[in-house]
């Protein structure tokens, strides 16, 4: 009986291709799995991470299939099954769970009958039998009131919740095998960790083994046994954690690796305390208006902002730090005036942005830019690059095609993209070179405010550090403030000199990176300190986890919904 | 939540209905074309003209004449038809069963064919089953109905003599012959929404079968008719519903075609031949009756969207 | 467009569409016989060498009346597209934009109309104005109107939570500048794809409305007209209503196929809107 | 398919034992109502004259018959006429009739509050018709009559169809004085009325016969068939398919598209009926470029009405320039009419006229039979003779109204037949004062019109041909054909007559089941039929 036998999952030399185009999505990999191990495989967007996972049991979408190579998962080949036997392995020995817990599960069926769906199925079930262990397992992923859960409907449930009930539908028949493809990616940091601890402790405890899909080496570093490295389909490092990751020997991890963020940005000298602050919140609420329960019964609106008092200083960079749905991206709006504040005011050079109408309002706006987080939806589909940026510069400056295009070209340079890109078309960008765009066209109205809302949250660490660096620089050469906002504490740490954190729409904590990071005074604040998982170097050539703070409390309960 | 929601839909259903009768007042009162003149005939005694517009109240200023139209309508009377006296209530409740049993026979058989159809070609998306469901439905939504209905006609009527010309016969009367007499515009018209149907169920399918929640039911060795019945069907139906609401909403609203060519006194043909004649209160009562059933058929649809989507109800 | 491409399906569509409007087209430069003239000898002639598609009861020629009645139909429908999107796609952009009251009273009348089926209207304002080219565009548009008002507006509604939009607000740049830059270009694509549809609505409109006889005055024929007058000859001289109705359909057929092919390449949004009834 | 019951062959009266055929004939359009004359068309007349009748009705050679009235003698100053009811003569409802019921009757259409189409033939202040002073019942069987002053006409507008005063029982209205349902005297009851789909009658079995032989719509109506169901089928084909089916045995005004097919079929025969009606070319003479009388004369010089007769296929219309038929006219003036289509003078006259190419509009509505293929091809002939002509077709209601109104140019259109000359002339030849839809009204047109208003049959044809002379000068109004009225009759029914009027009478006819018909009876019926006027032994 050779070793491979023992393993539960041995995937050998298998490439798969995309049958449309001929494109080659996984070429000649291999790996293999143990009972009851964790096997991570990290990558990223683009490295056919997910594509290994779903090829294990055999659920590749529609036009891709298994080209070379052979899989076998507990002793028995996927590809070679026919249909009943593939469905009763999946039934039986695997478990899956996706990324994106909005459509994880069926709005229109109750919860209960999407969990006790398969046991009634493949284990014989009786209903009562089958809701009973539901009902366990739900306690179990610390579901409140599972017993109600079970006929309440998906969209009841926070994201967070739902990845549980995603994760107790996929152990609700004990299997070998849960296949998990970026199980956290789309959840808040806090709630991400929460999940991380409850899989790897479900999975412990009825013995499977766990294949974990990430883009982020902290959460390899923190709970995988073996790693597996892919770029562009192939695979570049295989082994213990320790080998792969923690001591890199492959030139391809050492970048990652580099990549990520780390360090504090050394705290500006403050260019003459009397400087006035080029931007004054005070006692900012935003709301938005909400459905009537009743149709006599008042409108209750969803409150954003709460009260939040702020002062931004000329050159300085300011990270808003919160969850999603902490009022981050409703400020951002409000600061470039995408959306009107119910109450108190932004006073910018002298006047109040809520107030302030017509010519004079676009006169200002133009010193208050913003960059988006989705690449995809930032540029006009329709218009060239130059169009595109052009547009930043003042009307009057378009008078003089030639000129215009000089003053464009610069731009594109200063932002480290060729004269070549000013004729091409926003669909033959990467996300990266779009971000650079962007803030490309912010620069040409040379503001005094610049926005970045999640900026860089939608690319790979890789393109995310270059982007960094490049704003940071453009930032010292044309001293506007910057205030990025973010939900991932590493990057506030390397590019701000203040931070502030938001949590339910109220200003919970503000002061310098140092203040706010290493002595954090409000209870959020530190459970957020906690949950972070951050990987940083150590030593020369080595890595390890950093313990965040040192007095931080353990992650409370989880006080998040 | 649910009260408020049946509340907006009722209210906006009425002010729909408030415009649309306003707008059908003016409409016939503008049309050239006198029906007093029409009720005299050749005979053309200016004084008897006159006497008889007096009769029907047309002499009076038009808001006056609207304010009685409305006042009527509030209490449900729809006035009298002007050339056979009779009540237009009756008139339209004689010819609503002829059209409402075509359409309803016919949705009913395009549904029961064409839902099915549509989600299977998704299903089996780029294969054999999903290019023949495309290029059938291509040609059918390209066959004019009143084409397909005269060839319908002259092959079983005409030439191979099986189906009578004859029009029709309530099916209350007489069920068989009544059924024999749907047959052929029953058939025309199935054949012009199965294609519809069909279309909109396989592109809504194709848009659900997308997302997660189905591969994760495959993941859990869900069998393909539970994923394709229990999943994909209540998602995929629903929007599929819309359209058929507003299908039927229309098609109950006279098969005007359908009902000429196969001789059928239905709502349509009512419609056309009251237009014709002049005869305002019947013109006004079917167009109103048309509305009041869009936005009954609309708000059943709403309802059941409801009922199948629970993110609607909370 | 760059790198356009209509697949299989998308080309045979616009073939089709474009053979029926060659067709018509050549009947301006050169037609078999007169259209209009009378020849009581060739009654209801079969399709022959003289007559490749038949005589009709006048004795006149089927071929060259259905080149004839190609441009009535043809253009009908193309003006009614033209008119309804040019008054339905500001008009959309400008709802959306605006918003508040002014949004949802506009929306209320158009569910209004949106009750009446689309043939009824045009009946009853045919009825009002006589039947005149100008009269049947005018009921189809009025008609179709609603509809892409609807579709431009929810495309405008989701551009503008688009970064590029927002952006160029963000910019100072006026709403005129942004909708007119930015929204009405981008509802290009979608409004083409319903464009097709439309065209095949109008056209279908347009032969039923002949077909009840409200349809465009004699004697410039029509296919729908055609097809009515041909019917009460059906056993005797088929033809006289089947190549009219055949040319009804390869033109529908072309719509419909290039549209399907506009909506798969341009808009994945514009899916759920398709079919029409 | 309908069952048949098999018929034999005996008397009405026999008592058949099996389930008695009914006669099912085929209608275009369905009836206005069941009140006789108030609310009426021409559809409408058809089954009404089966239901009810008048004092007098119209016999074969369209003159005033007895037939409630058995006799009638007029005053010497010719103011007064006193009519003799037959006696015994049953109501539907079993009531005998009385003078009383005649005097109710006519009371009820003369009251304003009836709104009769007609009353202005007999209030005086119409343009044509006498006033009646007074209707009294002398006794239990005698009316009498008194007029303002003597009508020579008279007789004849009671005998008329559309204008008809039928005799009806007072239960015939509810308590309110609302229309209930008609209680008559004819041959037949109404029994059923679908709307929309058929009316049935029955037959009267307590109808007393006339003493005079049948006669158009007077004398002997005696009614075999016991049910007569009128079914209503608007669709041209569909009608076409039931008679070929044997679901219909009668069809009155076949359309001329089915006429190819029935003829190739041996169950029906196709009868011709004459008919009085007249369909014309009308042109505008009161304002615009039509008020020219030379342009009128040469347009009418360029239209061929040989060619218009023969737009329809499979059915060429008999020609009819004048209003009544040709015979009714003195022959010597008619030689002396100039005819109006002489295509070599087109452009001379043109050009007197001095026609410019302006546009002349042709109104036509599409649902009223053929009239658009007349269109077409008068169309077709203007362009030819090179005047700029465009074809305006619109629904009956709008050309109606531009008729009314002489909003149109020239106008297709159509009269419906009257009985005798004067009131056929009297429909179009009027004062523009008292009516809005004189068309001819040159001042020798209305003496010739109001001499032949008031003087005996006898000078009828010489004022006819005198008022032709005068049209064919104004030139406003150009004869075109008389409308081809064809009823289709299956074989199985015996006694179908045709007859001058036109119009269908359902007594006097049997039904045979097909199969049992004997040789002999089918070809009597048949030849008979064929040669219209023949009288019933």
């Amino acid at each position: 009986m050779s070793a491979a036998l023992a393993k539960l999952v041995n995937i050998s030399d298998v490439s798969v291709v995309a049958s449309g185009q001929g494109r080659v999505i996984l070429d000649n990999v291999s790996i293999d799995v143990d009972a009851g191990e964790v096997v991570a495989i990290v990558g990223e967007s683009g490295s056919g991470k997910s594509t290994l996972a779903r090829a294990t049991i055999g659920l590749l979408p529609r036009g891709v299939h298994v080209s070379a190579g052979r899989i076998e998962v507990a002793g028995v080949e996927p590809a070679l099954l026919d249909e009943r036997e593939l469905r009763s392995l999946r039934g039986r020995t695997t478990g899956m769970v996706f990324q994106e817990p909005m459509s994880a599960l069926n709005p229109t069926m109750p919860v209960g009958q999407q969990l006790t769906e398969v046991c009634r199925t493949h284990l014989g079930m009786s209903r009562g039998e089958a809701d009973e262990r539901a009902a366990t397992m739900l306690e179990r992923v610390r579901i409140r009131d599972p017993k109600a859960a079970l006929r309440r409907y998906p969209h009841e449930f926070s994201g967070g919740m739902r990845q549980r009930l995603m994760l107790a539908a996929a152990l609700l028949h004990q299997p070998k095998l849960l296949i998990a493809d970026e199980p956290t990616t789309a959840l808040d940091v806090i709630v991400q960790r929460e999940v991380l601890e409850l899989m790897t402790e479900l999975v412990r405890e009825i013995g499977a083994a766990l294949m974990l899909v990430t883009h982020d080496l902290a959460v390899v570093a923190a709970y995988a046994q073996r790693v597996a490295v892919l770029d562009a389909g192939r695979r570049v490092d295989w082994g213990p954690v320790a080998d792969v990751v923690l001591n890199p020997r492959e030139a391809h991890v050492e970048r990652l690796l580099a990549a990520l963020p780390t360090g504090r940005r050394g705290n500006m000298q403050k260019t003459g305390a009397t400087a006035p602050p080029v931007l004054e919140i005070e006692q900012l609420c935003v709301t938005y208006p909400g459905r009537r329960k009743l149709p006599w019964s008042p409108r209750v609106d969803r409150v954003a902002l709460q009260s939040v008092t702020l002062n931004v200083d000329a050159g300085e960079t300011l990270a808003v730090v919160g969850e999603s749905g902490s009022g981050k991206s409703s400020l951002a709006r409000v600061l470039v005036r995408l959306l009107r504040p119910a109450s108190g005011c932004v006073k910018f050079a002298g006047h109040d942005l809520a107030q302030v109408r017509g010519a004079k309002l676009r006169e200002l706006r133009r010193e208050l830019q913003i960059v988006f987080q989705d690449p995809a939806s930032a540029l006009d589909p329709r218009m060239s690059i130059f169009e595109v940026v052009a547009e930043g510069l003042a009307p009057s400056a378009l008078g003089d095609r030639a000129e215009a295009r000089r003053r464009v070209a610069a731009l594109l340079l200063e932002v480290g993209l060729e004269e070549r890109f000013l004729e091409m078309l926003p669909h033959q960008l990467s996300g990266g070179q779009r971000q650079r765009v962007c803030i490309a066209r912010a620069l040409a109205a040379q503001p005094r405010v610049l926005v970045a809302d999640e900026a860089v949250s939608a690319l790979d660490l890789s393109v995310q550090s270059r982007i960094l660096a490049l704003i940071e620089r453009l930032q010292l050469k044309h001293g506007f403030a910057c205030i990025f906002v973010t939900h991932n504490l590493a990057v506030a740490e390397r590019i701000a000199d203040r931070v502030v954190v938001l949590y339910r729409g109220e200003l919970v904590e503000c002061g310098t990176t140092a203040e706010v990071l290493d002595r954090p005074s409000h209870p959020y604040t530190r459970a957020l300190l906690a949950a972070s998982l951050e990987l940083g170097p150590i030593a020369p050539g080595k890595y390890g986890l950093r313990a965040r703070a040192a007095h931080a409390a353990t992650p409370t309960d989880s006080i998040i919904s | 939540m649910m009260l408020t929601f049946i509340l907006r839909r009722v209210a906006q259903g009425l002010l729909t209905l408030a415009i649309a009768g306003t707008a059908v007042f003016l409409l016939i009162r503008v049309i050239p074309g006198d029906p007093a003149q029409m009720l005299v005939g050749d005979v053309g005694d200016p004084a008897m003209v006159a006497a008889t517009r007096a009769s029907l109240g047309l002499d009076r200023p038009l808001p006056e004449q609207w304010l009685l139209f409305a006042s009527d309508l509030a209490n449900g009377d729809l006035g009298t038809s002007i050339m056979t006296g009779q009540q237009v209530r009756e008139v339209i409740m004689q010819a609503f069963p002829v059209t409402a049993s075509v359409v309803l026979l016919a949705t009913a058989i395009a549904a029961l064919i064409g839902i099915p159809a549509g989600m299977w070609a998704a299903w089996r998306q780029g294969r054999a089953a999903d290019y023949l469901l495309v290029g059938i439905t291509s040609v059918l939504l390209s066959v004019p109905t009143f084409w397909s209905g005269l060839i319908v006609l002259v092959i079983f009527s005409v030439k191979l003599g099986w189906l009578p010309a004859l029009g029709y016969v309530p099916l209350g009367e007489d069920l068989r012959a009544g059924l024999i007499a749907l047959i052929m515009p029953v058939g025309v018209l199935v054949l012009a929404e199965l294609a519809t149907l069909a279309r909109m169920m396989r592109s809504s399918t194709l848009e659900v079968l997308r997302l997660d929640y189905i591969t994760s039911a495959q993941a859990r060795g869900v069998a393909p008719w539970a994923v394709l019945l229990r999943h994909v069907f209540r998602n995929a139906f629903a929007p599929t519903m819309t359209t058929l609401g507003l299908m039927l909403g229309h098609l109950l609203g006279g098969v005007v075609v359908i009902e000429k060519i196969f001789g059928l006194p239905g709502i349509g043909r009512l419609l056309v031949d009251s237009i014709v004649q002049r005869d305002y209160p019947i013109v006004q009562g079917c167009l109103l009756f048309v509305a009041f059933i869009f936005v009954i058929v609309n708000l059943i649809v709403d309802l059941l969207y409801a009922a199948l989507d629970p993110r609607v109800r909370v | 467009m760059r790198g356009f491409k209509l697949g299989m399906a998308g080309t045979g569509g616009a073939l089709l569409l474009g053979f029926m409007v060659l067709l018509t087209l050549a009947g301006l430069v050169v037609m078999p016989h007169d259209p209009i003239a009378l020849d009581f000898t060739q009654r209801l002639a079969a399709p022959s060498a003289a007559h490749w598609l038949g005589t009709d009861q006048f004795g006149r020629d089927v071929l060259s009346r259905v080149m004839l009645g190609g441009r009535g139909s043809l253009l009908v429908a193309s003006l009614t597209v033209l008119l309804t999107v040019a008054i339905g796609l500001p008009f959309g952009a400008l709802v959306a934009y605006v918003g508040g009251w002014f949004e949802r009273l506009s929306m209320t009348v158009l569910d209004a109309l949106l009750a009446f089926p689309s043939l009824l209207i045009a009946l009853g304002i045919m009825a009002v104005i006589g039947p005149s080219t100008s009269g049947v565009v005018m009921a189809l548009t009025i008609a179709y109107t609603p509809g892409v008002v609807r579709v431009t507006r929810s495309v405008a509604l989701s551009l503008r939570e688009t970064g590029f939009v927002q952006a160029s607000e963000v910019l100072g740049w006026s709403t005129a500048h942004v909708v007119c830059r930015h929204v009405i270009p981008n509802c290009i694509a979608p409004i083409a794809v319903m464009g097709a549809s439309l065209f095949a609505a109008a056209l279908l409109a347009e032969s039923a409305l002949s077909f009840l006889g409200v349809g465009l005055p004699p004697p410039a024929p029509t296919w729908g007209g055609m097809l009515a007058d041909g019917r009460p000859f059906l056993s005797e001289a088929s033809w006289l209503s089947l190549f009219p109705g055949l040319a009804i359909a390869v033109s529908l057929l072309g719509c419909n196929l290039l549209g399907d092919a506009l909506r798969d390449r341009l808009d994945p949004r514009m899916r759920s809107a398709g079919g029409s009834t | 398919m309908f069952m048949w019951g098999c018929l034999c062959f005996a008397g009405p009266g026999g008592a058949a034992a099996n389930a008695e055929p009914i006669l099912r004939v085929a209608l275009a359009s369905d009836l206005r109502s069941t009140n006789p004359g108030i609310n009426r068309d021409s559809v409408t007349d058809w089954v009404m004259t089966h239901v009810v009748e008048g004092l007098v009705a119209t016999n074969a050679e369209l003159a005033p018959a007895p037939m409630l009235a058995e006799s009638w003698s007029v005053s010497d100053d010719g103011r007064e006429y006193t009519f003799r009811l037959r006696p015994d003569v049953k109501f539907q409802n079993g009531a005998t009739l009385r003078a009383a019921h005649v005097v109710w009757s006519w009371r009820r259409m003369l009251d304003p509050q009836t709104r009769w189409p007609c009353r202005s033939w007999y209030d005086g202040n119409g343009d044509s018709g006498v006033r009646i002073d007074a209707i009294q019942a002398v006794d239990e069987h005698t009316v009498r009559f008194r007029l303002r002053e003597p009508d020579p006409l008279f007789l004849y507008r009671l005998a008329d169809v559309q204008c008809h005063v039928a005799i009806i029982h007072p239960e015939s209205l509810d308590a309110n004085g609302n229309w209930r349902w008609p209680i008559g005297t004819g041959p037949y009851r109404l029994k059923e009325w679908r709307r929309g789909r058929y009316v049935e009658l029955e037959r009267f079995d307590g109808y007393s016969l006339a003493a005079q032989p049948a006669s158009g719509f007077a004398g002997r109506k005696e009614a075999f068939v016991r049910n007569v169901r009128l079914v209503v089928i608007p669709d041209a084909s569909s009608a076409k398919l039931a008679v070929l089916s044997g679901e219909i045995d009668i069809w009155p005004l076949t359309a001329a598209e089915a006429l190819p097919e029935l003829r190739r079929d041996s169950h029906v025969d196709l009868l011709q009926e004459a008919s009085r009606d007249w369909s014309v070319l009308l042109m505008q003479n009161r304002s615009g470029v039509m008020s020219n009388p030379a342009l009128r004369a040469a347009i009418a010089s360029a239209l061929d009405p040989e060619l218009i007769s023969q737009s329809t296929m499979h059915a060429s219309r008999p020609l009819r320039p004048y209003g009544v038929p040709a015979e009714e006219i003195a022959p010597d003036i008619l030689a002396r009419i100039p005819p109006a289509y002489q295509p070599q003078r087109t452009q001379e006259l043109l050009r007197q006229a001095g026609y410019k190419g302006e546009l002349i509009e042709i109104d036509v509505s599409r649902e009223t039979g053929s009239y658009f293929n007349d269109a077409i091809v008068v169309h077709a002939l203007l362009v030819r003779a090179g005047i700029n002509a465009r074809v305006r077709s619109m629904d009956w209601a709008t050309q109606f109204k531009r008729y009314l109104g002489h909003e149109y140019q020239l106008s297709l259109f159509g009269y419906t037949g009257r009985a005798t000359g004067p009131m056929m002339y009297s429909v179009f030849v009027c004062d523009p004062v008292k009516r809005v839809n004189c068309v001819v009204h040159t001042p020798r047109a209305l003496a010739i019109m109001g001499e032949l208003n008031t003087s005996s049959p006898q000078r009828w044809p010489v004022l006819m041909g005198e008022l032709e002379m005068e049209i064919a000068h104004d030139r406003s109004i150009i004869g075109l054909y008389a409308p081809l009225r064809i009823t289709t009759v299956r074989r199985s029914v015996v006694g179908y007559e045709t007859w001058a009027l036109g119009m269908p009478r359902f007594w006097g006819v049997r039904v045979d089941a097909p199969g049992q018909t004997t040789a002999v009876a089918k070809r009597l019926a048949r030849v008979s039929a064929a040669s219209g006027q023949g009288t019933w032994p």
